[in-house]
């Protein structure tokens, strides 16, 4: 019984988080849009834009090969993955023990090899650029993101993020110096993974200063729709990873029914003030040149691993 | 025929070997046979060592004796869990390795196909004879035939000079080294006279010996693994090497130096302490850091993975040194751990690296381009060598569900317990060091991706390439094996690491087996507290049925049509292949970042150049800082040796004299 | 047992008589091989005789043989008569070349023949005295064997030969006096007091002041034409400038006796002194000469200097080898010796023709021996990475011995020797490979060159490092035995 | 043997040293085979006498084999040499006279230091001599090295042999007769080849200076 509950909870939080993602997207640029004092789109705009998307037909460059073909597929995939593997609304979830946090910016890291290895394929001079430029600021975001969890699973003694929650959960409320420096790096990773704007402008038109952008200039109708997908869904990821270390409250662990419905509005909650936050802090801040991106990143990596640091010093 | 105990069949096997290649040598002229019949037979053997190896992880101990050798010495040889993993992993790479070569040695070299076919099975003999080598004078033999046959498979081309000068500076670092070992084996028997390594292990030797012997070793293994400083030779050698050649290089004649130091630390001197591991780490981060950093500024693709192959080996060293600290701190499970993530590692990257480099030798053959400058587009021309090709990268790149993901992800695991050695100034330095690790381990995916993406992906950068045809039936076989190699050692890693428990009990007397057996076979855990986990197959299950679920969903709800078009030129009034990112420009990144790295030399074209031209040259460092001071110095020495020989008989009578009166001097006092 | 060694003394006095008798004849060099032939099996069955019933005096006193000095006399006879089989085509090209005429080439066969007779009456000798008339005669068919193309360089090369090792052979001279005025004092005035047997025997009761006098000279004397260092000068140009098969008897034979001379004399300056000086002395020398010599190689532009500082490095070895002594280092010494004078001689014989080939002995000039004639460029590459020290030829496992029993004994030294052997390997391993592969300029020969010999070489040498056969191997300890006293 | 005999040996033996510095410091060709061939005498003289002395009789042998071949056989082929090869007959050396004395000087000390042990002990009845035959045997090593002409160096090569057998006797009474005969070949033979040597030296080159041959070195 318990076994089917448990992975009922796993296709709950699957399903919740391809609806709520697009959302969240839209969401986020609504209070953007409050914040700039202009007239916000609807939170279902995300939405509607997929739908019209996957009506259109694709235009594909004539010498796209097969790996393009399949690459929205992929990363759309690893997204889903992702989200499965993260404890959003259970910590008893069947995934977990086959992805611990590592494995999760494996998979992170296997999405950003495909997307890059696509906006190649087609050998324009932008594709190539923006895959170059993505998988820059990867190899300097990615060891920031490990640094973050480390810390988060020295505290815990855990790899495995619900582990992580789990026990984060459960310790009497005590301040962890070394996770304040984490949640600072944290934050910055999450801006860069994410093309926002201090790193990058999701919003952006024009090619010589677009990174994620760059990568999709090829993709359009369906695949375009995924990749869109994909890309709100790994905001959505970020963001829960964000969630399971830094307030792990109301995530529902011991297979309890009740809980589980319970941790939805929470999750709905957390979102809206994440995505908030995450919007002032967009609008508050100017874009980097991307020679500044290394200095932005190497400072994240930097504070995760004084965080670290500071675990051993204080043993916090 | 009646007992024959397992060694027997593996020096059969070697036998085999020695005997396929001097068949070759026989055939020498008939260069189809040679390719067509020999090299497969080779191949054949490969397996069966490799089932020799298998076996003999779970066997006990075997020795023998051999009638060779010196008169007070003959050949000892000896097959424990450690040689049979090695040749386990050796079976794998050579067998891949002999089937692409039947493909590849099709045409003319400048060596006859039958001379490569001697030194390459001379080559593989050698290094199974080195693995069961159990006493110092048949160990040093196989080790100095290993180098000089791989130094003539270098020059297979020697027509070329610089080829002739990588084999040159090949096999002087790897005799440089083999004499340091020399030093080290006579240290080891300096007390007892007896170098067999029977004899060397009941003996003790006191710190201050056994540290120069420690560090001695590291010198003469090193050389031939390429750890910093030493590792010149192999971006000059993989390139001028035959891709073969390359392949079996890179995939395990580098891990031989690996070999010899785990036998040398954990097995002949049994005693550890903290401070060589502690340097072995740094070294081995060192070799990481550094390797990947040049790797990424490549602009000739062998060159491109060779580096990566001392980033590998940078990281197998830097599990060594771990586990060198654990086991001196007695930490054995942990030390364990670390072992095997190394020991992992050797294997992954053994697959992995040989694959791409017989990838890049189809490229060679059809295209005769190295430079990624001239290169592109291939996946369209050639793709049962581009899908391998990108397997061996995500591998390489250490993503999930591969060989390479696994190790990295056990070298991480084992850095995360590291908090519990009682040297707290060590718990400081962990957390650096784990962030370069996993810098390194994000660089290579970046390297990988530049590889991949600038030989197979956007459009080709050269007219030729439109030619380009795609690989042969043998070196199909040899693709298929190894990526079959790779995904086994990506999906089962459980299975691998009840292997290493063995050859980890050998060297630090425990294991993960146990706890690896408890969580059953779907399950990789790095002890039994449940703190961490990782199923691969799962992952890969479920991975693949997302996108599968994604792909029927959007085509049933929706529809699958598509059209082709000209891709979008940015706004540009025309648009060529030559507007793609050069292998210059996925650098540049990089060496905006890591510029202390590497010497460079740019030539900027200025406003008034007819023919603007850019240039950026890279250097590795290490030329400037060590090796031509070495040859200045070696150059000074020589010409005041050079004035001795004066010419004038009386400055020559005046030596003798002078001689004369010295020791006459001599003896009066 | 008495012809037996009269034989091998005086078959080849008869030849070098023969042929300076018949003129220069076509067949010459056949006969030239015939007797070497005859030398050899004879040494050969004196040897078996030996090892069989151990060591023994011939006619009276004037001869003896132990395993010793026998098994060097078969080494100087085998390689005599293998160097003779390469200078049957060797110098018939010469003369085809013009660089030969008749009347040379009966001398070169005569002398060839003389020399060889000097080699084992030196080694077969009881009486030092005799031994040192032996070493000067040999000097002066030196003197003549290199200095026989007639050229001015040759001439130098040999005058300068003369001047030093004559010098040198003064010395020695005066050192025998000394010794024997020191055994004097033992024997009384009287003849035996020269003899081996008996210094042998009283090597305890000898003077230790006028000893140790006596072997410095003995040292620097023999010294001088064992080539070490500083008294090497000779040696280079006398290799260079000489016929191939000379330089191959010099290094192959010529440092041997010396070597072999300074053996003798070291173990009776031992039993006398018992301070361990004379060891010290020679692994002064010897690692002196290594270094030296090592250093050296790589300014040479001709490849017979190259090859002629490496049998000086050699010898420098050897000689450090017996300096430490003990029965292991001896025994590696021993095996060394052997291996090197093989390999050594193999090398001159390829060398030889590849020059004849390349029509120079500049380095520089001569490519892509692997194309023009596989057989000598392989030979070449083979017997180089011999004399490296590379598996699986003997020298590897004599430098294996030498090399741990050096760090045994004085671990300070083996450093100096490691970057010894590392410079010499970088040197001589570009060099034969730039020589041996790469584009060729090299033209087909008149005669067929001579590759039995050079293959029967790098095959002993190839065995010796495989397996060392019972039967030599008892040899070896025997004569070890006999140096460590 | 004490009073009269083992003073004239001692005559002799001064004679021979002061012969050799004679011979160190000539310059002209021909005088110094003169000087050599007195050098020669001397030695003669002496073997003469310790053999009267000592009475062993072999000594007479070697003394007139000494006789024969370096006082008349080898100076006369010296002489011939000189005139068939019209070698110039003024020699200059390399270090010039006075310095080389000076050394000489130096060496003659040295040689007898070294000595003296040796000397102390010998049961002949020379022993005193040793000594000085060890300094000839120097002073002749100097004698070629300075020498930068062909011929004044085989004679320098000859004086030292004098000196060696001035050695034996003095220090040994004589080495056995079979290698006293073997000995005396050798360097007749040495000078034979070395003659005939000459003649080649003056086909490449055209005199004998050895300045000629220095072409051969590390460059």
């Amino acid at each position: 019984m318990n076994h089917y509950f448990e992975f009922f909870s796993q296709a709950l939080e699957i399903i919740v988080a391809l609806v709520a993602a697009p959302l969240l997207t839209g969401w986020v640029n609504q209070c953007r849009a409050w914040l700039q004092n202009k007239s916000a789109p609807s939170m279902l705009q995300p939405h509607r834009m997929l739908h019209k998307l996957f009506h259109k037909e694709v235009v594909m460059a004539e010498h796209a090969s097969s790996l393009f073909r399949m690459e929205p597929y992929i990363i759309f995939g690893c997204m889903i993955l992702a989200c499965g593997i993260i404890p959003t609304l259970s910590t008893r979830l069947p995934l977990s023990p086959a992805a611990d946090a590592i494995a999760l910016v494996g998979l992170f890291a296997l999405g950003r090899v495909f997307l890059a290895l696509a906006a190649m394929d087609i050998g324009t001079a932008f594709g190539s650029m923006g895959s170059r430029r993505e998988m820059f600021i990867g190899f300097l975001a990615e060891p920031a993101l490990l640094m973050v969890l480390f810390s988060a699973s020295l505290i815990t003694n855990s790899t495995s993020l619900t582990n992580i929650a789990d026990n984060l959960t459960h310790r009497p409320l005590a301040i962890y110096p070394s996770l304040a420096f984490a949640g600072i790096a944290f934050t910055m990773v999450l801006l860069a993974e994410n093309a926002r704007v201090p790193v990058d402008n999701p919003a952006t038109h024009l090619e010589l200063t677009m990174i994620h952008e760059a990568l999709l200039l090829e993709h359009s109708g369906r695949y375009l729709a995924l990749m869109e997908w994909a890309a709100s869904l790994k905001l959505f990821a970020y963001l829960c990873i964000g969630f399971a270390i830094f307030s792990p409250w109301g995530i529902a662990e011991a297979g309890h029914p009740l809980a589980l419905i319970l941790s939805i509005p929470v999750l709905a909650v957390k979102l809206a003030v994440g995505g908030a936050m995450l919007a002032a802090i967009e609008t508050a801040s100017a874009k980097l040149r991307i020679f500044r991106v290394p200095e932005f990143l190497s400072m994240a990596f930097l504070m995760a691993v004084l965080g670290m640091l500071v675990h051993f010093l204080l043993g916090a | 025929m009646a007992n024959l105990i397992l060694i027997d069949y593996i020096l059969i096997a070697i036998a085999g070997w020695i005997a396929i290649g001097v068949f070759g040598l026989v055939k020498i002229r008939q260069t189809d046979f040679v390719a067509q019949v020999i090299f497969p037979l080779g191949g054949v053997l490969g397996i069966f060592l490799g089932t020799l190896g298998l076996i003999g992880v779970f066997a006990p101990v075997q020795t023998e004796l051999l009638p060779l050798g010196l008169p007070g010495l003959p050949f000892h040889v000896r097959l424990d869990t450690l040689s049979s993993y090695f040749l386990f992993v050796l079976g794998i790479v050579s067998t891949g390795v002999s089937f692409f070569s039947a493909g590849y040695f099709n045409k003319e070299e400048d060596t006859p196909a039958g001379l490569i076919c001697l030194e390459y099975h001379l080559c593989l003999a050698c290094m199974a004879m080195l693995l069961i080598a159990d006493d110092a004078y048949v160990f040093m033999m196989a080790w100095e035939l290993m180098s000089l046959t791989a130094t003539f498979l270098v020059i297979a081309n020697h027509r070329d000079a610089e080829v002739r000068y990588a084999g040159f500076l090949y096999f002087l670092i790897a005799h440089v080294g083999a004499l340091a070992l020399v030093l080290c084996f006579g240290i080891l028997g300096a007390n007892t006279g007896d170098y067999t390594f029977a004899g060397i292990r009941l003996q003790q030797l006191n710190m201050f010996w056994a540290s120069i012997v420690f560090f001695l070793s590291l010198i003469g293994f090193g050389a031939k693994a390429g750890i910093l400083p030493l590792h010149i030779w192999l971006p000059e050698a993989h390139p001028a090497a035959p891709s073969p050649i390359s392949a079996l290089m890179s995939a395990f004649v580098l891990k031989t130096g690996i070999y010899g130091i785990l036998r040398m630390t954990f097995d002949l001197l049994h005693t550890q302490d903290w401070k060589w591991g502690g340097i072995t780490l740094a070294l081995g981060l060192a070799t990481a850091l550094f390797g990947v950093v040049l790797s990424t500024v490549q602009t000739d693709m062998k060159r491109l993975l060779a580096y990566s192959s001392i980033e590998n080996i940078g990281l197998i060293l830097a599990g060594i040194g771990l586990t060198i600290l654990f086991s001196s701190y007695g930490m054995a499970g942990l030390a364990a751990l670390s072992l095997t993530a190394a020991l992992f590692h050797v294997a992954s990257h053994a697959a992995f690296k040989s694959l791409l480099f017989l990838g890049t030798g189809s490229v060679l053959h059809s295209t005769g381009e190295r430079n990624l400058g001239r290169l592109g587009g291939l996946m369209r021309f050639m793709p049962w060598t581009a899908w391998p090709a990108l397997v061996g990268a995500l591998a390489a790149g250490g993503l999930p569900p591969f060989g390479g993901f696994v190790s990295e992800w056990l070298l991480l695991q084992s850095f995360l317990f590291t908090p519990g050695l009682p040297n707290s100034f060590l718990n400081m330095l962990i957390p650096i060091v784990t962030a370069v690790i996993v810098l390194v381990g994000a660089l290579a995916a970046y390297v990988m991706v530049k590889f991949f993406g600038i030989i197979f992906l956007g459009q080709p950068r050269e007219r030729k390439l439109n030619e380009a045809h795609d690989a042969g039936i043998w070196e199909r076989m040899g693709f298929s094996w190894l990526v079959v190699a790779c995904i086994c050692f990506g999906l089962l890693p459980v299975h691998m690491a009840r292997m290493l428990d063995r050859v980890t009990h050998l060297l630090v007397g425990d294991g993960i087996g146990a706890a690896v057996t408890a969580g059953g076979w779907l399950l990789l855990v790095p002890d039994t507290s449940g703190r961490a986990s990782y199923m691969p197959v799962v992952f890969v299950m479920v991975l693949l049925a997302c996108c599968v679920l994604a792909y029927v969903i959007v085509h049933r709800v929706y529809h699958g049509r598509s059209r082709r078009s000209g891709p979008w030129a940015c706004g540009f009034p025309f648009w060529t292949a030559r507007m793609q990112d050069t292998a210059e420009g996925f650098g540049q990144p990089i060496r905006h970042v890591f510029g202390m790295f590497f010497r460079m030399t740019r030539k900027l074209p200025s406003e008034f150049d007819k023919k603007p031209y850019y240039e950026i040259k890279v250097e590795d460092p290490f030329w400037s800082l060590l090796y031509r001071p070495i040859a200045a110095t070696a150059g000074f020495v020589s010409s005041v040796a050079g004035l001795l020989q004066h010419g004038r008989i009386a400055v020559y009578l005046l030596y003798s004299f002078l001689t004369l009166m010295f020791l006459l001097l001599v003896i009066n006092q | 047992m008495d012809h037996l060694l009269l034989l091998v003394l005086v078959t080849p006095l008869l030849g070098s008589i023969t042929l300076v008798l018949l003129g220069h004849r076509e067949a010459a060099p056949e006969i030239n091989v015939g007797f070497s032939l005859v030398t050899f099996i004879a040494s050969v069955l004196l040897a078996v005789e030996v090892i069989a019933q151990g060591p023994a005096l011939f006619i009276g006193q004037y001869f003896f043989a132990d395993s010793l000095n026998v098994f060097i006399a078969a080494l100087t006879a085998f390689v005599g008569m293998t160097t003779s089989l390469f200078s049957r085509p060797y110098m018939r090209i010469e003369r085809d070349n013009g660089r030969m005429t008749g009347r040379r080439m009966r001398l070169y066969h005569s002398m060839y023949q003389l020399f060889l007779f000097t080699m084992l009456l030196a080694l077969l000798s009881n009486n030092i005295g005799i031994m040192w008339v032996a070493m000067e005669s040999a000097t002066l068919t030196v003197l003549l064997l290199v200095s026989i193309y007639r050229t001015a360089a040759s001439v130098e090369a040999a005058w300068k030969y003369f001047i030093l090792s004559g010098v040198g052979i003064a010395l020695a001279l005066l050192g025998t006096i000394l010794l024997y005025l020191a055994a004097a004092r033992h024997f009384g005035i009287a003849g035996d007091a020269l003899l081996w047997t008996n210094l042998q025997a009283a090597k305890a009761y000898l003077e230790p002041a006028t000893t140790s006098l006596a072997f410095v000279f003995l040292l620097v004397g023999y010294g001088t034409k064992m080539g070490l260092v500083p008294m090497h000068s000779w040696l280079p140009d006398a290799h260079a400038e000489g016929p191939t098969p000379i330089s191959a008897v010099l290094s192959g034979l010529l440092l041997n006796v010396a070597l072999y001379a300074v053996l003798r004399f070291k173990g009776l300056a031992d039993g006398a002194l018992q301070n361990g000086l004379p060891g010290k002395m020679l692994i002064g020398f010897g690692l002196v000469s290594v270094l030296v010599a090592a250093f050296s190689l790589s300014r040479q532009k001709d490849v017979k200097r190259m090859f002629s500082y490496s049998s000086i490095e050699h010898v420098g070895l050897m000689a450090f080898t017996f300096g430490v002594g003990g029965p292991i280092a001896t025994y590696a010494g021993l095996l060394h010796m052997t291996v090197h004078s093989l390999v050594k001689s193999a090398i001159f014989f390829s060398v030889g023709h590849a020059c004849q080939k390349a029509g120079t002995q500049i380095i520089a000039d001569i490519r892509g021996l692997a194309h023009v004639s596989p057989t000598v460029g392989c030979g070449m590459m083979l017997g180089s990475l011999a004399i490296l020290g590379l598996p699986p030829f003997g020298v590897f496992s004599s430098e294996f011995l030498i090399l741990t029993t050096a760090v045994r004994e004085l671990p300070w030294a083996a450093p100096l020797l490691i970057l010894a052997l590392g410079v010499a390997f970088a040197t001589i391993f570009s060099r034969v490979q730039s020589m041996v592969f790469g584009d060729t300029t090299a033209k087909p020969l008149a005669h067929s060159p001579a590759l039995l010999p050079l293959f029967i070489h790098l095959g002993l040498a190839l065995l010796l490092g495989l397996y060392i056969p019972p039967y030599m191997h008892a040899w070896y300890v025997q004569a070890a035995h006999i140096i460590t006293g | 043997m004490t009073g009269i005999p083992s003073q004239i040996l001692n005559l002799l033996a001064a004679l021979l040293l002061l012969l050799t510095f004679a011979m160190l410091g000539q310059r002209r060709i021909l005088s110094l085979i003169n000087l050599f061939m007195l050098h020669g005498i001397v030695v003669v003289a002496s073997a003469l006498l310790i053999g009267y002395e000592t009475s062993n009789h072999h000594l007479y042998f070697s003394a007139g084999l000494t006789l024969a071949v370096k006082v008349m056989l080898i100076p006369w082929i010296l002489h011939k040499l000189v005139f068939r090869l019209k070698v110039k007959r003024e020699v200059e050396t390399l270090i010039n006279v006075s310095v080389t004395m000076l050394i000489g000087i130096v060496l003659v000390i040295v040689a007898f230091n070294i000595a003296l042990p040796v000397a102390a002990l010998s049961s002949s009845v020379a022993s005193g001599t040793l000594g000085i035959a060890l300094a000839c045997v120097l002073l002749s090593f100097m004698m070629i090295l300075v020498r930068s002409n062909a011929i004044p160096q085989v004679i320098g090569y000859l004086t030292m042999e004098n000196g060696l057998f001035f050695a034996a006797t003095a220090a040994t009474d004589g080495m056995p007769l079979l290698v006293e005969l073997g000995v005396a070949l050798a360097v007749i033979g040495g000078t034979l080849v070395v003659g005939l040597f000459m003649f080649q030296i003056r086909e490449h080159f055209d005199d004998l200076d050895i300045h000629n041959l220095e072409t051969r070195k590390e460059d």
